[in-house]
């Protein structure tokens, strides 16, 4: 109701010595958060990462391209070596880049479901925002509680790291694009869970609170139990494709995905990989308002860091392990009756690689869709309280896989 | 502080103890309970108050009755003006200083208004605790938009010092029914939204039915008041038994639910919701456009006058105990805070009750700590 | 019965997240604080500020009510006999705005609306030393602010002569019975 | 309200729309608290303590949730002796109530459950409520209690003799305030907490052996060695210029 001849109250001048200094660059930019924003930024992203898996999953034949490393066709001895350690660390960039994008994205999504921004200043539309917070990360003091175990303190977050980064090995991305091709793929899935609870629980337990104790405590009941109906789900999978070598179940899917027969499975997977990644409603473990943190009440720097960045790690592998068992991997939908990727692959060569490249593009976009699946579930809901939580894992879930797994046998018996 | 018998150790029990606070997520303030927690079961529990003590009863006694006015919003800050309220009618009572009807419904329909803002901070902060942060925001999206009435009719937004002896400080604006009405529709609009994240989630029931039953006997022997109470099916309500303001000629009823529980008592605050909005309506058709906003009266008060006077606030009983020596400000005026007086059950609620549930149980109560240390 | 419970739960947790994934249509309720200024009501009490008429001179008689009204006791006048004519003039007019509560008493009080109430809110400063005000920097407020308000007078502000008009009618926030009140005043000029 | 039987000497009073039970001793208090429980007064609104600077009063206000009646009960006690019999067994909700009433006003409810302080720091010591104390705690050296009022008399010489260590006995009665503006001089804070020790002027101060002003440093809160020193340096002065 201001007219037009005065101005504004937003106007009133402040001397410059009492006033509050804000960066005012780049403010027409930070104006423009919208959701087509979030999905052009997503888009984006989504080329980055399949440009990472692409180099990480070409590189034993890159390798192989130096003569040295070579030896008719395999890898050298020193060709080992190179790989091992080039494809350790290309490993943990495919994490640590697949939980940043994990992280603004769910911030974002977040902000927009919560009418609010989200990160909005560094970067386009905060882009660079979680960059800036790994960044932060990395160059705080590196603490450790007077009390705290040291040894155990310092290890544990590298377990619970590493077990999400076993995870990465054993999935394929596209044909052939695959670190591990082992025929014991599902029997890894299972260990990989089970080196995670014990980091959770060795941290909660060698920080010397009693928050980080009930934390890890409780982390460890939640993980161990739901490795059981995890476990039992992936089972069931090999059951009914009747294989442990995930390339074999993701070709096994070309026309029906194994979610139609085991849709059952699906379910527990499903929920059981959200308990997994202790997300909401299953993020008991950290309660931040019951147990402050819980498990990485202590943790700070770089160590809280590897637990965060291997919490959304999961947030990205445990989808990509359901998209590999359920949802038909790489393929495009029903790709048994007709294949985009077989008309590339006629092109010869360079078709080959295309034809994985839609592969990946495939195998990420389902993956997405199952990571934002579980950011929308986070939006929405509550947590659990503890015994809940180990109810509907012994009293639900458990039968329920039980049952999905004689399902499994018997159309196995039937159909097969 | 701990005294020894507190730290003996309860027989049979392997008793952590942990500090729930000062400094706590879940505790809404620096509100300390000490709890014994055996496994996840909690075995004992100490509340300590106290961290924002900044004895407001002790300054009133130097201030006159006009100045002891914007002490009293900081009290509960979160619905700052009715803590205004209780005082202003018990010193209107003992002074003998009458209120113009107008007076009376721009304060009534701003007291529900600020009901709505109080119960928005709860559902949020309670949502808080139980792990859900959207609807946190959606209240405060929402709380923005009656703070803006309330900036604009008296100045401030939590703090705002606007009733005084005889009505209100300053007239209201032309547009303030129009605001009210628009305000009121929107937000009947959105509340469905609020229920479907919260009474009606099966999550949120699963965590809240059943849990923290509040026997009725044991609410009204601890004096348990406002929805605490009512939720436990005692109907007792203020403005209905010993009305105020424009209470009297407004057409409501007194809810209750017989549960008890925390769930009982968000969908108890959830139907206020529904409540105040239809008392805000009432108020916007009853209220006469034109009159006095505020009454003429002498502010004198004979020696040796005292009055107890409360108001249904939206955490319960807010009372406030006068005792005048004829002087220009109050002798000793004691604050009855609802948040204090609830806060006693505290004990009782959360003995046996699991870590989780104690946070659920702390949400429900409802609690302002600015109230409680006063 | 378990399945329609199973069914009903998951029906309602549907319903939570179609609430969740409406949201957005209601557009974003954040303000970009540093880059977007609240739109603050005239009444709105963020700050004090003393009012100067166009001449320099000040509105303050010397009356000293504001400093005995106020509750937390942070306002101290001193004056002295106005050596040519009748009255008081100030010597120092101080305002502890770190314990100022902002009740705007001092403002209801002034019988001649010289101390009111801005809009002004960004104070915020690292050393609360600054926050001391003294009379030259209340001044200052009163000759930056673009409108104030007092509920004596209303809504004020400055022409672009610098001499100080009271705003019309459609803009004053008092109600009814100011209005009235300034209609009856505007008639009989 | 007619269900009550009196006690003997018990007064009801009417003030404006309030009834007032005003008990002329702590058993009448709680004979009175238990008739009224008995009466249906089952909600506890408010316990007030109030200094009535000849005494501390306390202020129970009742309501019965059946037909919303109120009643105020009332009991004058001395300085001395400011014991009173708790009812917070017969209404839980005054518990905490009364333990706020010593924190702040400095009655002894006998009988509580969990006499402790509430809203203060255990060792607090004072009670600041009470007219003698300015809003920074310190004592306000002019201040003299007022005789106990007829009306409201009380058998206070039944009273059992002070044995908290809270109970302050008023020195200033005792004393000139010469001497203590003279102490004053020195810092209020430990003017009062000297008082509470017996050293009432500068005079006694001064002619205080080493002995015993260490243990009394120590009780009022000095802590080192040089500030003693440099404290009973300027009393000397202060004494000497006077």
């Amino acid at each position: 109701m201001v007219p037009r001849d005065r101005p504004a109250l937003r106007s009133i001048p402040i001397p410059k010595d009492r006033r509050y200094q804000p960066r005012r660059v780049g403010y027409s930019a930070l104006k423009r958060f919208t959701a087509r924003e979030l999905l052009s930024y997503s888009l984006l992203f989504f080329a980055l990462a399949a440009l990472l898996v692409t180099i990480y999953s070409l590189l034993p034949w890159l390798i192989k391209q130096v003569p040295a490393f070579a030896v008719g066709g395999e890898l050298s001895g020193w060709g080992q070596v190179v790989y091992g350690v080039l494809a350790a660390m290309l490993g943990f960039t495919v994490v640590a880049v697949a939980a940043l994008i994990l992280i603004l994205m769910l911030r974002k999504y977040l902000a927009l479901v919560q009418n609010r921004y989200g990160p909005l200043h560094y970067g386009p539309a905060g882009a660079f925002q979680t960059v800036a917070d790994a960044i932060k990360l990395l160059v705080k003091e590196d603490f450790t509680p007077g009390k705290a175990d040291r040894l155990i303190f310092t290890l544990a977050p590298l377990m619970v790291f590493v077990s999400a980064l076993l995870l990465l090995t054993v999935i394929p991305f596209a044909p052939g694009w695959v670190l591990a091709d082992t025929s014991v793929g599902l029997i890894i899935i299972i260990a990989a869970g089970t080196i995670g609870a014990y980091g959770v629980l060795l941290a909660g337990w060698s920080s010397e609170n009693k928050f980080g104790l009930l934390g890890g405590l409780r982390a460890t009941a939640q993980l161990i139990s739901y490795e059981i109906p995890l476990a039992l789900s992936l089972l069931t999978v090999a059951v009914w494709v009747g294989s442990l070598n995930l390339s074999a179940i993701v070709e096994a899917q070309r026309l029906w995905w194994t979610a139609l027969p085991l849709f059952i499975s699906l379910l527990v997977y499903l929920i059981a990989s959200l308990a997994e990644i202790k997300m909401v409603p299953f993020d008991l473990p950290e309660a931040e308002s019951e147990l402050v943190a819980g498990f990485n009440t202590e943790y700070s720097g770089m160590r809280f860091g590897f637990f965060f960045v291997a919490e959304f790690g999961e947030l990205f592998l445990l989808p990509a392990i359901a998209v590999t068992l359920f949802f038909g991997g790489y393929h495009q939908p029903l790709a048994g009756w007709w294949d985009f990727a077989d008309v590339l692959r006629g092109w010869g060569g360079f078709g080959e690689f295309l034809a994985n490249l839609y592969g990946l593009f495939w195998f990420l976009l389902k993956t997405a869709l199952l990571s934002w699946l579980i950011m929308w579930l986070r939006a929405t809901l509550p947590r659990f309280r503890d015994d809940q939580l180990m109810e509907l894992c012994w009293k639900a879930l458990i039968p329920l896989s039980l049952v999905g797994l004689v399902v499994a046998v018997v159309l196995r018996l039937v159909f097969k | 502080m701990l005294r020894p018998t507190e730290l003996a150790p309860v027989p049979g029990a392997q008793e952590m103890l942990v500090n729930l606070g000062p400094q706590h997520p879940a505790t809404h303030g620096v509100l300390k309970v000490v709890l014994g927690i055996d496994g996840e079961r909690v075995t004992r529990a100490v509340p300590h108050i106290g961290f924002l003590h900044r004895n407001h009863e002790k300054i009133e006694e130097s201030r006159t009755y006009h100045q002891v006015i914007p002490y009293l919003d900081r009290m509960d800050y979160v619905s700052g003006l009715q803590n205004e309220l209780p005082f202003c009618l018990a010193v209107e009572e003992l002074a003998g200083i009458e209120v113009p009807e107008r007076a009376k419904y721009i304060r009534t329909a701003l007291f529900e208004l600020n009901r709505i803002i109080s119960h928005l901070v709860w559902i949020g902060t309670y949502m808080l605790d139980l792990g859900a942060i959207t609807p946190f925001l959606y209240a405060f999206r929402d709380r923005e938009l009656a703070l803006d009435i309330v900036e604009r009719t008296t100045g401030g937004r939590m703090l705002p010092n606007y009733y005084t002896f005889g009505g209100v400080r300053r007239d209201i604006n032309p547009r303030f029914w129009q605001e009210l009405t628009d305000f009121v529709d929107y937000f009947e609009g959105v509340l469905p939204e609020y229920e479907a994240l919260t009474v009606d989630a099966p999550v949120f029931q699963a965590r809240t039915v059943g849990i923290g039953v509040l026997p009725p006997e044991l609410a009204v022997n601890h004096g348990i008041s406002g929805p605490m109470l009512r939720a436990s099916g005692v109907a007792h309500d203020l403005r209905k038994d010993q009305p105020y303001d424009a209470y009297p000629w407004l057409d409501f009823e007194v809810i209750t639910r017989s549960e008890g529980d925390c769930w009982a008592r968000s969908k108890l605050r959830c139907q206020e919701f529904y409540q105040s909005i239809e008392l805000i309506r009432q108020c916007v058709k009853k209220a006469p456009r034109t009159g006095p906003y505020l009454g003429k009266g002498r502010l004198k008060i004979e020696a040796g006058r005292q009055r107890y006077r409360a108001v249904e606030a939206s955490r319960g009983q807010l009372g406030v105990y006068l005792y005048s020596d004829g002087g220009p400000g109050p002798y000793r005026s004691k604050h009855r805070s609802p948040s204090f007086t609830n806060l006693q059950a505290l004990p009782d609620l959360f003995v046996g009750q699991r870590f989780s549930d104690v946070i659920a149980i702390l949400g429900s109560m409802d609690i302002v700590l600015g109230e409680v240390d006063r | 019965m378990i399945l329609k419970d199973v069914l009903g739960a998951l029906r309602d947790i549907g319903k939570g997240m179609a609430v969740v994934q409406r949201a957005p249509r209601k557009g974003v309720a954040t303000k970009l604080y540093p880059y977007e200024l609240p739109e603050l009501p005239p009444v709105s009490c963020q700050s004090l500020a003393l009012i100067t008429e166009a001449d320099g001179s000040d509105r303050c008689i010397s009356c000293l009510l504001c400093e005995k009204v106020c509750p937390s006791q942070v306002i101290a006048i001193e004056r002295k006999r106005n050596p040519d004519g009748k009255g008081f003039v100030l010597e120092r007019f101080d305002i502890d705005l770190v314990n100022c509560m902002y009740c705007a008493a001092c403002v209801e009080a002034c019988p001649v609306s010289a101390i009111v109430t801005i809009g002004d809110f960004e104070l915020s400063t690292y050393d609360l030393q600054t926050l001391k005000a003294d009379k030259e920097f209340l001044d200052a407020q009163g000759r930056r602010a673009k409108q104030w308000y007092s509920p004596k007078y209303g809504v004020e502000y400055r022409d672009e002569h610098g001499s100080i008009v009271r705003a019309p009618l459609a803009e004053q926030p008092g109600g009814e019975a100011t209005m009235l009140e300034a209609k009856a005043e505007e008639s009989e000029q | 309200m007619s269900e009550i039987t009196l006690d003997d000497q018990a007064r009801k009073l009417t003030l404006g729309v309030e009834t007032v039970y005003h008990a002329p001793s702590p058993a009448a208090y709680r004979r009175l608290g238990e008739r009224l429980y008995g009466a249906g007064y089952d909600f506890p609104q408010c316990l007030s303590g109030v200094d009535m600077e000849y005494g501390l009063r306390v202020v129970v206000n009742l309501r019965r949730l059946r037909d919303q009646a109120e009643v105020t009960l009332w009991l004058d006690v001395p300085y001395e002796a400011p014991q009173v019999p708790t009812l917070c067994d017969l209404w839980g909700g005054l518990e905490w109530h009364e333990r706020e009433a010593y924190d702040l006003v400095g009655l002894h409810f006998s009988g509580h459950p969990d006499h402790r302080r509430i809203l203060l720091e255990d060792d607090w010591t004072i009670h600041p409520l009470q007219r003698r104390y300015d809003t920074g705690g310190y004592l306000i050296p002019e201040w003299r209690p007022k005789p106990w009022p007829e009306a409201a008399s009380s058998d206070a010489s039944d009273q059992a003799p002070v044995e908290a260590a809270e109970a302050v006995t008023p020195k200033e009665a005792e004393t000139g305030s010469s001497e203590l503006s003279q102490l004053k001089a020195l810092s209020a804070a430990f003017a009062a907490k000297l008082q509470a020790q017996g050293i009432t002027s500068l005079k006694a101060l001064a002619e205080l052996s080493d002995e015993a002003l260490t243990p009394l440093a120590t009780a009022i809160g000095l802590k080192s060695a040089a500030a003693v020193a440099k404290w009973r340096e300027q009393a000397r002065q202060l004494q000497e210029g006077a």
